[in-house]
């Protein structure tokens, strides 16, 4: 086991698989020479050299073009999109054709590939190197979607992305790229796709949160123990196909709900956690399922520490979930 | 609002931009006449070539008029042909090689045909039943068969061409000596994707054969409204990326243009943007009234320049093909034609469960959640 | 009072407020002569000429974007997008852009405009010609979305949403865009936007749809009137802001309640709106809310009416909330 | 994996395709030599007008300088500046008419600010305070100023060039004869957006003037790695849109290919694609260290280069400007830097309410609520 960040964790893994499989290339705006603007892929060019460590012209429309085409052809190709806020300019090749690929050609052109992309707030970013979009991928049929809280998640869940059979959003929460560090196995290391994790057993409130945001939560979680609240946190780690029976079992054992994401409110991943909560656990529950998230407002500069869902923010929803 | 401005344009509006005496242009590849006569270096093929690529055609063009049928009697929902871009279509198939891949626009079934889809599946496609490679999930004319290295149909236009960008490229990685050429018509142009796919395709020298099917229509849009270049072949100057135009009714001329195209790109020297100079002889698809918007004196010209009836002519003088052979071929197409449709056409629909089949590699909880929810369910009624 | 059925309507509004207000221009693939693939803007080309009616070359990227700058320039400016389907190439133009210009320009450049496009199934259109992407973008701070089901209220909401001073995304159900027949008062006449209506009052279960489906929704209540099952439909209009006095105040009464769309379930608007009455009426729950929307796949083509979330599909789902 | 075939292109990699020799070319524009001496046909400015223009580069430069020192302090949080590139900011600008619109990328301050953008308004916007117009949302160098028709920064690349062709085709509906300026790097040629813009813009003929800024990079990729083509003024072709380059330190050069290209548009001629050939001295931004991707032996000899020295040589011997003459310039920015930066320092940060305002032209009830719930709540911690 090393100490290591997550950055270092995610270089880990990509430069392991890289030396696995001969299939995976990495492409993407900076991810050559300079490694990347936070870095993830540094020493990975020099080592792996330009044919496998590829920049490319700024366009991210043409980046995951061109690893569809390259997954088709039988490649692993890992596209990094330098903000998950750039990804829009991609939207259309991701949902209108990577996310329907295997299925409109019934199972002839599976189309694997892991979209590498830093997510979230929390580096004075404002509107446009903030954002956390999974809603609207995972909204999308045909796509996985993960999102890791601690550098030997980053490391395994990368691992199990890159092996998967289908096409991968990995968000990487910026907010914690350095911030997140521990332990991390050494040599090759996966942490099942579609598996939750209890971070914090407890009996009271279950607080499901992912990325960045965990921490809050386990923050939040702390402080509540001080008020006498006992809570149950849960890191959804992957985000679609999300682990229902992890958070049912819990939200079964607690009656209590607190779901924490950075993305705006409306349409977001709590509002389908707490409509399956409804659909599974409606005689459990005994307060409404809360929801701490960002505003329906576009990513602020200067409130960003407003506008996150903080622990300052969560710990008041623990509260009165649990008295209500 | 002022119009003075666009006075000009207004009147132009009209007509499509694709005139039939584009195609005399010092630029553009010719070989073969409509009269069938020779006016260019051919592409040397044996006479038993030509007469392969001229059933191919005329297949082509059967086929499409029995989609075309099916659709009107109401048996298949949609159909998307070719009807007078059959050069174009064919001549870039034929100069391609077994080991290249081929991304269709939505055109191009007859390419695919030539390629050796049979023709059983892609009528299971047309049909959408249990038997369709897709489960009926696409539309007609949405078919893939990875097989031939044929990739996959979709509507939204222009996704292929970076996607073939693509494949050439992790070819070229792998050290794989073969060519990927992808097809789009004129209205494709102005996508992001043609944007995205020439310009890494030049800067990445991929071994790409861009084939842009000039039909002088995006539906009911000319073609000089599409962009206000002379030529879609200049196009390539953005890119790095050499042009090149050719009589795409003109199978011979398609031919060798294609060929040298994938010589080039084969050679490692990169890939080459063609624009066939062809016409859309019919409406956009079944589904399009063209006399709404283009008169038929501007469609009349095109028929004399029928690549069929050029060949034909060719094959005429060189080979005293005879009104004999061409009923001949005719009939085994009928033939083949009825024997295929009456499958499919019994065949039944694809099974309910397959709705949630290669959504992912495996069914994750949620669908099959849905699955058996849509199971346990009552039934659709039926039609619309 | 004329009969007429949707295409009509729609194109009744846009003539009528083209005559009003010159600022007004249509732009998009085929709206000109042809007069749309659906005939929409049938006749406009030829009365208003070619600089209001324009047909444009094939980008929607394109589209949006010159329709931003117009709008930026004080014209009002209502492009369509061929099918909803193909409103990717976009996306970026108006989530990025248009969703935030009049916030990240602190009011300075509003960027009101009138997004037309058709949406959902029901006319075999397979993957490409049917999704319902309507939760893509209420995700969105900052865009407006508008569904009408009746002729009438085609004609209100999009004479509103012309006038109002925001982006707001028109969503024009191409299923009943002939087969919705109605009453549409002549001349000028407006719907507010952000008002729900309950199309059928009732008692037992509320039932929310919107679209196409609301005449589904209304004949599943028909059906379960039959069974003695006394349903509240709930016709939203508006999606976003939605009228959330109405939902509420009808599930309060019933405490029973049905969310029907077209879209995948996951993610989609029923969850935003299951969540708000877990928020707003929780203690008047007598059932689980229930979705029936289409599935978690791409949309098919020969099993659409087996995708789509029809009568047959919401009377059990009625029935079984109402027996909970 | 091959590699063989990239060789070359891995050897060139180091250095960017941008070299100081390139404005040598015979299609490039160049008035100014780098010592100060006319080469070419100047624009015809007066004394007065050089040293305006001088004076704004100057400010421009002293302004950038300290932007980055106050980020080096943690006093503001980011800058993006223009150092190196002042000829080509200030030059477009100064070739405009009040009438028209300017559509910014992000290095173009220096631009707004001779457009009349108080610095006031730039400070509040780099600090993100109370004053701001956009009330602290964006982050620093993300301005707007509709007054002066200056659009709004946004951070996405490219999406500002189709929006300004909008805004001259609206123009255009509207028979207003103005013309809308529009910047972007060498990086943005391979958006999306280059191609909708320009393209659109060639079809419509609409009032704009493209000036694309080839600094050498887009962050760490060098230019040659976004295009095969050999120049961005020649992608105009792909559009009907004609191209020119320009030598982009050089300040008359500039002004004269923006004012032809701004009459040109101004006649209703159409839209004109500038190359301005510079260079980014910088980093990318104050989060980029660039000695990690280029070494300093590149940029050395663009110093030399530098667009207000040869200005200022030329003014020594136009005019006899002196080291006194500038020493009180400075002086003077110095002290109206000093005034606002007090300013924007001690301005609160913007009010918690403002989050939820011009979401919408109205408050709808669900931001009602979200701002009642922050209202209502703890605060956030301070700092980061
Ligand atoms: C992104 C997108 N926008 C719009 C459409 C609708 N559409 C289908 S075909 C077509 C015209 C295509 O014209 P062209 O590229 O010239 O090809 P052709 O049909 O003439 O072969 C349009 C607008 C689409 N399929 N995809
Ligand atoms: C769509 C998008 N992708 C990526 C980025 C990240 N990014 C910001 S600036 C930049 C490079 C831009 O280069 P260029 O266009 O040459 O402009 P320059 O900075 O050199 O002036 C990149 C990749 C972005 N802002 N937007
Ligand atoms: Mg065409
Ligand atoms: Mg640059």
């Amino acid at each position: 086991m090393a100490q290591m960040n997550m950055v270092q964790a995610i270089n880990d893994a990509l430069r392991l698989e890289m030396k696995r499989d001969d299939r995976v290339v990495l492409l993407g705006e900076d991810v050559g020479k300079v490694g990347g603007v936070f870095r993830v892929t540094a020493g990975l060019y020099d080592e792996f050299g330009e044919d496998r460590v590829i920049d490319t012209p700024l366009s991210e429309g043409g980046i995951i073009g061109a690893a569809i085409g390259m997954s088709i052809y039988g490649l692993r190709p890992v596209p990094e999109i330098q903000f998950s806020d750039f990804i829009f300019p991609a939207y259309d090749q991701i949902v209108s054709e990577l996310a329907k690929y295997r299925y409109r050609s019934g199972g002839e052109y599976p189309c694997p590939m892991v979209i590498r992309t830093p997510v979230g707030g929390g580096i004075r970013g404002g509107h446009y190197h903030s954002q956390s979009p999974e809603a609207q991928f995972i909204h999308v049929a045909g796509l996985k979607v993960v999102c890791p809280a601690t550098p030997a998640d980053a490391k395994g869940l990368l691992l199990s992305s890159i092996r998967d059979n289908d096409p991968i959003l990995f968000f990487e929460p910026k907010r914690v790229y350095r911030a997140a560090k521990g332990e991390v196995p050494e040599g090759d290391y996966t942490v099942p796709i579609g598996q939750a994790k209890i971070v914090r057993p407890g009996e009271q409130v279950t607080v499901v949160a992912y990325g960045a945001m965990l921490y809050e939560a386990l923050d939040a979680a702390n402080k509540a123990a001080g008020q006498g609240i006992d809570c149950e946190v849960i890191d959804l780690r992957t985000l679609w196909p999300l682990d229902i029976d992890t958070v049912i079992g819990s939200v079964k054992k607690t009656g209590r709900v607190v779901v924490v994401h950075e993305a705006p409110r409306s349409c977001g991943l709590a509002s389908e956690i707490v409509t399956l909560i409804n659909e599974k656990a409606f005689l459990h529950l005994e307060a409404p399922p809360k929801r701490v998230t960002g505003f329906d407002t576009p990513f602020p500069y200067t409130l960003e520490n407003e506008y996150l869902p903080l622990s300052h923010r969560i710990v008041p929803a623990i509260v009165e979930t649990a008295r209500y | 609002m002022t119009t003075d401005v666009h006075a000009t344009a207004a009147t132009a509006r009209s007509t499509s931009q694709r005139k039939p005496e584009d195609v005399l242009a010092d630029d553009v590849v010719r070989v073969l006449s409509p009269d069938g006569t020779l006016i260019g270096e051919d592409p040397g093929l044996t006479d038993e070539e030509v007469v392969l690529l001229y059933r191919a055609m005329l297949r082509t063009r059967l086929v499409d008029e029995r989609a075309v049928l099916l659709q009107r009697q109401g048996r298949i929902g949609f159909h998307i042909g070719s009807l007078g871009e059959e050069a174009t279509v064919l001549g870039t198939a034929f100069a391609l090689r077994e080991s290249d891949w081929m991304f269709p626009c939505y055109r191009e079934f007859g390419g695919a045909l030539f390629r050796g889809m049979p023709l059983q599946r892609y009528f299971d496609n047309l049909f959408g039943n249990a038997n369709d490679v897709a489960k009926g999930r696409q539309m007609p004319d949405h078919w893939s068969y990875r097989d031939k290295r044929l990739g996959s149909v979709s509507s939204p236009i222009g996704t292929q061409m970076t996607q073939a960008m693509g494949v050439a490229w992790a070819a070229k990685l792998r050290g794989d000596p073969l060519v990927a050429i992808v097809y789009f018509g004129d209205g494709a142009t102005s996508s992001n994707e043609f944007h995205n796919a020439l310009n890494f395709a030049g800067v990445y020298r991929t071994a790409n054969v861009f084939v842009c099917r000039n039909n002088g229509w995006a539906i009911s849009v000319p073609t000089e409204r599409q962009t206000a270049s002379d030529t879609f072949a200049q196009k390539g100057v953005a890119y790095g990326v050499p042009g090149v135009r050719c009589d795409g009714n003109d199978v011979f001329a398609v031919v060798r243009a294609t060929r040298a195209a994938v010589a080039r790109a084969a050679a490692g020297e990169g890939p080459t943007l063609i624009e066939a100079l062809t016409y859309r002889l019919s409406g956009h698809s079944t589904s399009d009234d063209p006399s709404r918007y283009r008169p038929e004196a501007e469609v009349d010209p095109w028929q004399a320049l029928d690549p069929l009836r050029r060949l034909r002519l060719f094959l005429q003088d060189r080979i005293g093909w005879s009104d004999a052979d061409q009923a001949r071929i005719e009939a085994e197409v009928q033939e083949e034609l009825k024997r295929v449709i009456d499958v499919a056409e019994k065949t039944s629909a694809p099974p309910l469960t397959s709705l949630f089949d290669d959504v992912y590699a495996d069914l994750p909880w949620h669908l099959r959640e849905q699955q058996e929810e849509l199971a346990l369910g009552p039934r659709a009624p039926k039609g619309h």
